[in-house]
C-alpha cells in the first residue's frame, strides 16, 4: 500500500522558509503597491524567488530545477495563497512543466534553464473564448506552411500574458492538439489585450494569433501533445487549489485577528457565537482542504497517471475553492463596514478567491467531472434538444 | 402616515394604469455612463445630477411623497398609492430615487417628531431632492454597537458646537444635511442618555468630507469630520436628551418596519429571470448553463424563496394573516432579502465559467461585469444598516421573545 | 388582476377557531395516547369535527358541505398540523373530493353526505410499491367481467386504509386509470396489511386487490379520471404542504418554549446566539411557508387548473417541505439530550415532518417538476442508458 | 500510552494481514436479532450477550488494549498496533465493542491518574468485558453546563455516601461501575471546586436505574439514581477536589483529542459506498436515484467529506504538517463526523421515495428501514459527548483562541 500522505524533511523546510519569506517580504502592503504597477510584480523580487529555486523545484537538476516532487512545490505555493501574492510564478511553473512534458530535448535544453532561472518568463496560452475549461478542440489553428508555423485564432486568460516573454500556445493542426512556442517578439502588440480581473493582484491577456507566424522548430515534439496538456490541466488545478488553501488559510488568519481586537458592547467580537461558531467551520474547511491537497500531491509524486490521481486532484479542487470562497465572502461580512473598504486586506482575498475559482475549472465543474468518476457504471446523462 | 380611507378597487387599478403609461413616457434612456448599484453607490457628478432629474421629475409629476401632508409638499393621499408607484418602478426596473435618506428616514422622522416649523423647511426640498440628506449615526468605533457615540455637542448660546467623526455617509460629499446623533451630556448616566438628535447642515466650512473607496473599487461612503462646526438649537429634532429614542424610531423606518416614501426604489432590483436568461446564454462545459440539472435547481430554489418573498410583502398588507407574530415580515425583510441578494449574485457569477474572474471595464466580461459588482455591493445591505448578525439578534429578542445575551 | 392573497373574515373565524379547538383538544399528551391505539384516533372527536363542518368544508351544502374554498380549508388543516394530529381526516377529505371530482350525481349523492357527516370513513387507493408520485400507469387492474369488475395488483401507502370504510382505488382499466369505489367489507381481512410508519401518528395500509370484485356501479363515471386524478394530486399536496407548515410553526413554538425556560451556565439557552439565530431562520421559513401556501390557496379558489396553480402548489410543498424538515431537525438538536428522548414532543413533530415530506412528493420531487414548468422552452434532459 | 518505539513497515504490513486473516476467520456471523447501531444503542439481552462476547473473543485473540501496560492485563506494544486493528475492524464494519466507557475514557482516566491498585483492579475486567463500565457526569439540571454537578458525595468514616441522579447512563443497567462526578465540598468557592471523581460501583442495592426511552422507539439510555449509596473512599480516583480537572481529562478523551482503545470502534460505520449502492437499487420518479444530476452532486459532496476526514485522521498524525493549530483536527473530529453523519443519513432517506417514511419492521422498508433508524440515532452524536454548539465554542476558544462569550 502506498504511503497516503507523504511527508518529507524537505517538505518540512521549504514549508516554513517559504511562510518565513512570503511574510518577510510580501506583506499587503507590499502587495497593493505591486498591484498599481502594470507588471503587477517586483523584478527584483522575482530574481531572488528564482534565486531560492522555486521557479524549478520540481523539476530536474538537469535544467537549473530542484529536482523535488509537487509535494514540496505545493508548499510554497500555499504560502503564497496565504499572501495573496501574485506575480507569473504560476504562468511560469506551467510553461516550465509544459515544455518538459512535450518538448524535445533541444526545446527543454535550450528554454527550460532560462525559465527556471527567471532570466525569461513563461507561460501558457490554454484557454479561449469559449470559456471551457476542458481543452480539447481548440480553435486557434496552427498550419504548416514550408518551414513556418501560420497561426490563426485567439487565446484568452492568458497567464501574465503582457509579462510572458515566452508564450506557450496550444492550437490544433490538423484536428489535432499541438503546443507551439511563441516568442512575445513575434506577436504584434496590438495583438495583446491585458484583460481587467477582479483580481487586481493578478494579469492575464487575450492575444489574437493572425497573422503570428513561428519556424517550425517551435512546435513542441517531445511527446503526445494531448497527454501533456491534460496532465498540466491537472497540475494547474492542483497548483490553484493549494494557492486556494493557502488564501483560505491567510483570510481565517486575517478575520481572526480582526475579530480578538475589534471590541463593540464592551465585548470583542469574535466572543459572540454568531462569528466564533461560523469562524470554526471556515477552520475545518481549511483542515479538509490541507488534507485533500496532500494527499493529491502525495498521489502525483507517486508517479500517477491514474484515475485515482485524476480524483484525488478534482477533490482537492473542489474542497478549497468550496472553502477559500466561504471563508472569504465571512471575511467581508464579518469585518463589518470596514470589511466593504478597499483598505481591508479581506477584499485582497475576495477578489483572488474569484480568480482562483474560475481558474482550471470552478468546483461546479470538478463535481460535475467526479460524479462520472465515481459513478461511470451508472447511466450517463446525455441532454438531447428538442 | 395619514389614516387610511377606503379606496376603491376601481381607482387604484385607474391609477396604477396612469402610473404604467406615465413611466413608459417619462423614464429617460439608460446613460452612456455606468449607474450605481443602489444610491450607496454614487460616486460621480453625472450619476448624480442625473438620478436627481429623475426624482425631480418624479416628484413634479405627483408620484412622491404621495402620502405626506399636502402642507409640506406631499401629496395628502392613502399610502396606497405611493406603494402602486413604488411597485411598478421596481417591477419595470425603472431608476431609483437619489434621496433616500431622506425619504426613507428623514422625512418620516421629521414629520413623526419634528416642529411644523421643520417639516415646512425640510419636507419639500427633500422630495424634490434639492436638498440631499445624509446619515450620521456611525463612527469608527461604534459599528453595530450604535449607542456608543463619541461624537459631542455642546451648547453654547443659541447653538451647539459638534466635534467628532461620521462615518459611511452616502452622498456625503453632495448632501445638504445629515441625520445626525451627538452626546450632548456626557456624564448622563448610560450610553443611552444623553445623546440629542440633529438636522444638521453639513455643507458647512466647518465640515470636512474623506471620501472611503469601497471593496468594489469605486467610491460613495464618506467620513465625515466635524471640526467644532456651529450649529444653531433649531436644528435639535424633539428634545436634547430624546436622541436614542428618535435614532431608534429612525432605524425602525430604515429596517423596513414601516415603509417609507420610496420602499422598493433604493437599489437597482435584481430578479431571478436574469438569471435564467443568463443561464441561457452562458455555456459551462460546452453546453448552457440552463441544461445543467444542477443549475436548474439552484434557479427553482432561487425562484421559490423570490417568490415567497414577494408574498410576504402582499401579505403583511394583512392583518387576519399576520396575527401571531405581526411584526416578523416586516422586520425580517431586510435579513432575508439581503442574503437573499448575496447568494443571488454569487450564483449569477457562477454562471458565467471563466468569464466570471472579468470585471467591469473589459470586453469579453459577461454583461460588462455587473453582476461581479452586484456580487460585491451585495454586502453593503448585508453590512449596511445594521449587519445580519444584529438582525438575527432583533428578530430573536423582539420577534421571538428570546433573552437578550 | 386577480387579488394575489385573498382573506375574509370566514377564513379568520375559522383558523382561530381550529387552532382553539385543536389546542383545546388535540394535547401532545392526547395525541401521545391515540397513537397507541389501532386506529389511531379518538372516534368522539371524530364526530365532533364532522360537527365543526371540517369533513366537508370545501364541498357544496347540497351534499352536507359548508360551501367554503380551499383557503378556509387549510386554515383547519395548518391548525392540526401544529397540534401533529393524526385521524383519517386527509385520506376522508381527499375521498369526497375525488368523489366529488369524478363521481356521477348518483354515486355523490349517495356517499358525499355519508363521508361529509363522518358516519362513514373514506380513504383513496393511490400510490404503489415503485413509490412513484407521479401517478398514471397504475399496475393495479380493474377488468369488467358481466355486471362486475374483477381488481388484481396492489395498492400501497392507503392513507388510513384499515379505518377506511370505502375506498376509492386508482387503477387501470383498458389502459386508461379508472377509479373504483371499493367498500372495505369487499377486502378479504387477509389483503390488508397495516403499514409500520415512522410516524406513529398515522396510520396507512398496504392492500391486496387480487380476487376483490365489485359491482359494474362501483366505477366513477362522473368525469374523465385522469384530470380528477391530477386535480386530486395537487391538493393532496397543497393540504399537505399546510399540514406542514402548521408542523414547522408548532415545533418553532415548542422549541421556543424550552429555550426560554432551560438554563444553562446561568442562561436562558435561548439567548446564546448559536440558538437564537437558527432559530430567527426557522421563524422566516414559517413566514415563507404560510405566504406561498396562501398564494397557492388563493389560486385554486379563483378555479384555476392552470400552469400558474400547478406552480404555486409545487411551490408551496417545496417551501413547508424544506422549512418544516429544517424546523425538526434543529428542535431535536437544541432540545438536547431531552431533545433525544421519546418523551420530548420533538419526536413527535419530528416523525411527522418525515411522513409529510414523502406524502405527495418531497421538496426535491416538486422541484425537479419546477425546472420542467420554470423553464421548459429550454432543452430538457433525457437520460439514455448506455 | 508507552512511548512509541521505532517499528518497522514490514513488521506493520505483517501485522495488519494477520489481523485481516483473523478477522475473516472469527467474526460472528449476523445474528438473527436486529443489531444496535452503537453501544449507546444496546437495547436487549442478546445484543448484550453477542457484542460482549465478541469483544471477549478480540481481547482474548491479543487485539485489544494493546497499547496498555501488559501488567494491567493490556499489550504493552506500540498504540500502533491498535490503531491497525482498529481501521481494520471499521473498514470491514465488524461488530462495534461493547465496553467503550471503559476503553475510552474509563480506561485512559485509570491509567493517568489511578493508583496501581486501581489499575490492577479495574483494567483487565475492563478489556475483557467482565465488568461493564458507564458514564456518569450528565444530570438532569446540566447538560452542556457540566459543572454544575448536584450529586453529593458526603465523606462517611472510610466511605462516602452518594445522593443524585445521573442521566444518559447508556448501558446503565447492565454496568458494574460509573465513572461519577460529585460534589464532595458544597461550601467551595466556585461550582468548578469541591468536585470528586469516583470509580463507583453501580451493581449495588442503593442504586437504582430507570431506562429512557429514546426517539427512535428503543432503549438504551437510563436514569441512575443514587438512594444514600455507600461506596469505599479507596473508589475516589486522584485526590479528593480534583474532580473537574479529572473530568475535563476524560472529556478529552472522549472529544477523541486523544485515541483510546477503541476509536473508530463505537459505532456501526457508515459509508458513502452504501448510498451510492442504494441509489442504484431506488427508483426517484421512475428513474433510478443514480441518475439524477442533484442526486449525484450530493452524493460527490458527501464523497469529498468523506474522503478529507480520512486523510484527517492520517495527517493528524504527522506532525509536521499540523504545526500551526496541533490540537484542531483531533479537537474537531466529532463535531465534523457526528454532524456529517447526520447528513449522509438524513440525504439517505431521502434516496428512498415514498418508502423513506416506512420504518423497521415493516416489510416494504427499504433495506429494512436502517437507514431510517441511522437518521434518528445520529443525533446521539451531534448531542451526546458535548452537543455540537458546545464543540464549536471549545474549538473557537482552544484551537483559535477567541474569547469565551
Amino acid at each position: 500500500m502506498a504511503e497516503a500522505i507523504s511527508f518529507g524533511e524537505e517538505q518540512e523546510l521549504i514549508a516554513s522558509s517559504a511562510l518565513d519569506f512570503m511574510r518577510s517580504r510580501c506583506s499587503f502592503e507590499a502587495v497593493r503597491e505591486w498591484m498599481e504597477t502594470e507588471a503587477g510584480y517586483d523584478r527584483a523580487l522575482w530574481r531572488e524567488i528564482a534565486e531560492l529555486g522555486w521557479l524549478g523545484i520540481s523539476l530536474p537538476e538537469e535544467y537549473g530545477g530542484s529536482g523535488l516532487g509537487a509535494t514540496e512545490q505545493i508548499s510554497v505555493v500555499e504560502a503564497m495563497g496565504r499572501q495573496v501574492f501574485g506575480s507569473p510564478f504560476l504562468a511560469n511553473t506551467l510553461a516550465a512543466e509544459l515544455l518538459y512534458l512535450a518538448g524535445n530535448d533541444e526545446q527543454k535544453q535550450h528554454w527550460l534553464p532560462q525559465l527556471i532561472s527567471g532570466t525569461r518568463v513563461g507561460s501558457v496560452a490554454l484557454g479561449e473564448s469559449s470559456g471551457a475549461w476542458d481543452f480539447g478542440d481548440f480553435t486557434a489553428r496552427a498550419e504548416l506552411d514550408g518551414s513556418q508555423i501560420r497561426l490563426t485564432g485567439e487565446k484568452c486568460f492568458v497567464l501574465d500574458g503582457g509579462n510572458a516573454d515566452l508564450l506557450l500556445v496550444a492550437c490544433s493542426l490538423g484536428g489535432k492538439p499541438v503546443v507551439v512556442i511563441v516568442e512575445r517578439s513575434q506577436v504584434p502588440d496590438t495583438a495583446l489585450r491585458v484583460e481587467r480581473l477582479v483580481d487586481e493582484t493578478r494579469r492575464s491577456a487575450r492575444i489574437r494569433l493572425d497573422g503570428v507566424s513561428v519556424p517550425k522548430e517551435s512546435l513542441l515534439t517531445g511527446a503526445d501533445a494531448s497527454g501533456a496538456l491534460r496532465r498540466l490541466q491537472l497540475k494547474g488545478a492542483l497548483l490553484v487549489s493549494a494557492e486556494m488553501a493557502g488564501a483560505a488559510q491567510g483570510v481565517l488568519d486575517l478575520t481572526l485577528e480582526y475579530l480578538k481586537t475589534r471590541v463593540q458592547f464592551g465585548k470583542k467580537i469574535g466572543s459572540y457565537q454568531a462569528l466564533k461558531h461560523p469562524m470554526v467551520w471556515i477552520m475545518v474547511g481549511v483542515e479538509h482542504s490541507r488534507s485533500l491537497l496532500y494527499r493529491a500531491t502525495t498521489l502525483w509524486d507517486a508517479g500517477g497517471g491514474s484515475e485515482e490521481l485524476e480524483n484525488a486532484v478534482r477533490m482537492s479542487k473542489v474542497q478549497s475553492g468550496d472553502a477559500c470562497t466561504h471563508a472569504v465572502d465571512r471575511a467581508i461580512q464579518f469585518h463589518g463596514a470596514f470589511g466593504f473598504t478597499w483598505d481591508c486586506h479581506a477584499q485582497l482575498f475576495f477578489r483572488r478567491a474569484q480568480w482562483a475559482e474560475y481558474t482550471f475549472g470552478d468546483a461546479a465543474h470538478h463535481r460535475r467531472h467526479l460524479s462520472e468518476l465515481l459513478f461511470k457504471d451508472d447511466a450517463p446523462l446525455s441532454v438531447s434538444s428538442s | 402616515m395619514s389614516a387610511e380611507p377606503e379606496v376603491s378597487q376601481i381607482e387604484l387599478d385607474t391609477f396604477r394604469a396612469e402610473v404604467c403609461r406615465w413611466l413608459d413616457e417619462n423614464t429617460p434612456s439608460a446613460p452612456a455612463f455606468k449607474l450605481p448599484d443602489s444610491f450607496l453607490e454614487v460616486s460621480s457628478d453625472e450619476q448624480f445630477e442625473y438620478l436627481r432629474a429623475w426624482q425631480r421629475l418624479v416628484y413634479d409629476a405627483g408620484y412622491l411623497g404621495m402620502s405626506w401632508p399636502s402642507e409640506f409638499g406631499g401629496g395628502g393621499r392613502p399610502q396606497i398609492f405611493q406603494d402602486i408607484v413604488n411597485d411598478e418602478m421596481a417591477a419595470g426596473n425603472h431608476p431609483f430615487m437619489l434621496n433616500i435618506v431622506g425619504l426613507m428616514w428623514a422625512g418620516p422622522v421629521i414629520l413623526k417628531f419634528g416642529s411644523d416649523e421643520q417639516r415646512r423647511r425640510y419636507l419639500a426640498p427633500m422630495l424634490r431632492a434639492d436638498e440631499i440628506w445624509c446619515q450620521g449615526f456611525s463612527e469608527p468605533e461604534n459599528g453595530s454597537d450604535l449607542a456608543n457615540v463619541q461624537t459631542t455637542a455642546i451648547r453654547d448660546g443659541d447653538d451647539y458646537i459638534i466635534n467628532g467623526t461620521k462615518i459611511w455617509t452616502s452622498l456625503g460629499t453632495q448632501a445638504h444635511h445629515m441625520i445626525l446623533l451627538a452626546r450632548t451630556d456626557p456624564s448622563a448616566g448610560t450610553k443611552y442618555q444623553g445623546l440629542t438628535f440633529f438636522l444638521a447642515p453639513v455643507d458647512h466650512p466647518d465640515v470636512e468630507k474623506r471620501p472611503i473607496r469601497k471593496m468594489t473599487g469605486e467610491f460613495g461612503f464618506n467620513e465625515t469630520h466635524f471640526n467644532n462646526a456651529r450649529v444653531p438649537a433649531s436644528c435639535v429634532l424633539g428634545e436634547e436628551g430624546q436622541g436614542w429614542a428618535i435614532a431608534m424610531a429612525t432605524l425602525a423606518f430604515e429596517r423596513y418596519a414601516e415603509g417609507g416614501q420610496a420602499g422598493g426604489l433604493d437599489m437597482v432590483q435584481l430578479r431571478v429571470s436574469e438569471l435564467v436568461e443568463m443561464a441561457r446564454e452562458c455555456r459551462l462545459d460546452g453546453r448552457p448553463a440552463i441544461e445543467d440539472p444542477v443549475v436548474r435547481e439552484e434557479l427553482v430554489r432561487l425562484s421559490v424563496e423570490e417568490r415567497a418573498i414577494e408574498m410576504n410583502d402582499l401579505r403583511r398588507h394583512i392583518p387576519g394573516l399576520c396575527r401571531e407574530r405581526p411584526d416578523a415580515i416586516g422586520l425580517m425583510r431586510k435579513l432575508v432579502t439581503s442574503e437573499f441578494r448575496r447568494r443571488m449574485t454569487r450564483f449569477a457569477v457562477s454562471l458565467q465559467g471563466e468569464a466570471a474572474k472579468l470585471y467591469i471595464g473589459d470586453p469579453g466580461a459577461v454583461e460588462d461585469g455587473d453582476w461581479q459588482r452586484h456580487y460585491m455591493n451585495a454586502y453593503s445591505v448585508t453590512i449596511g444598516g445594521g449587519t445580519s448578525q444584529i438582525q438575527m439578534n432583533i428578530l430573536g429578542e423582539r420577534v421571538l421573545g428570546l433573552d437578550k445575551g
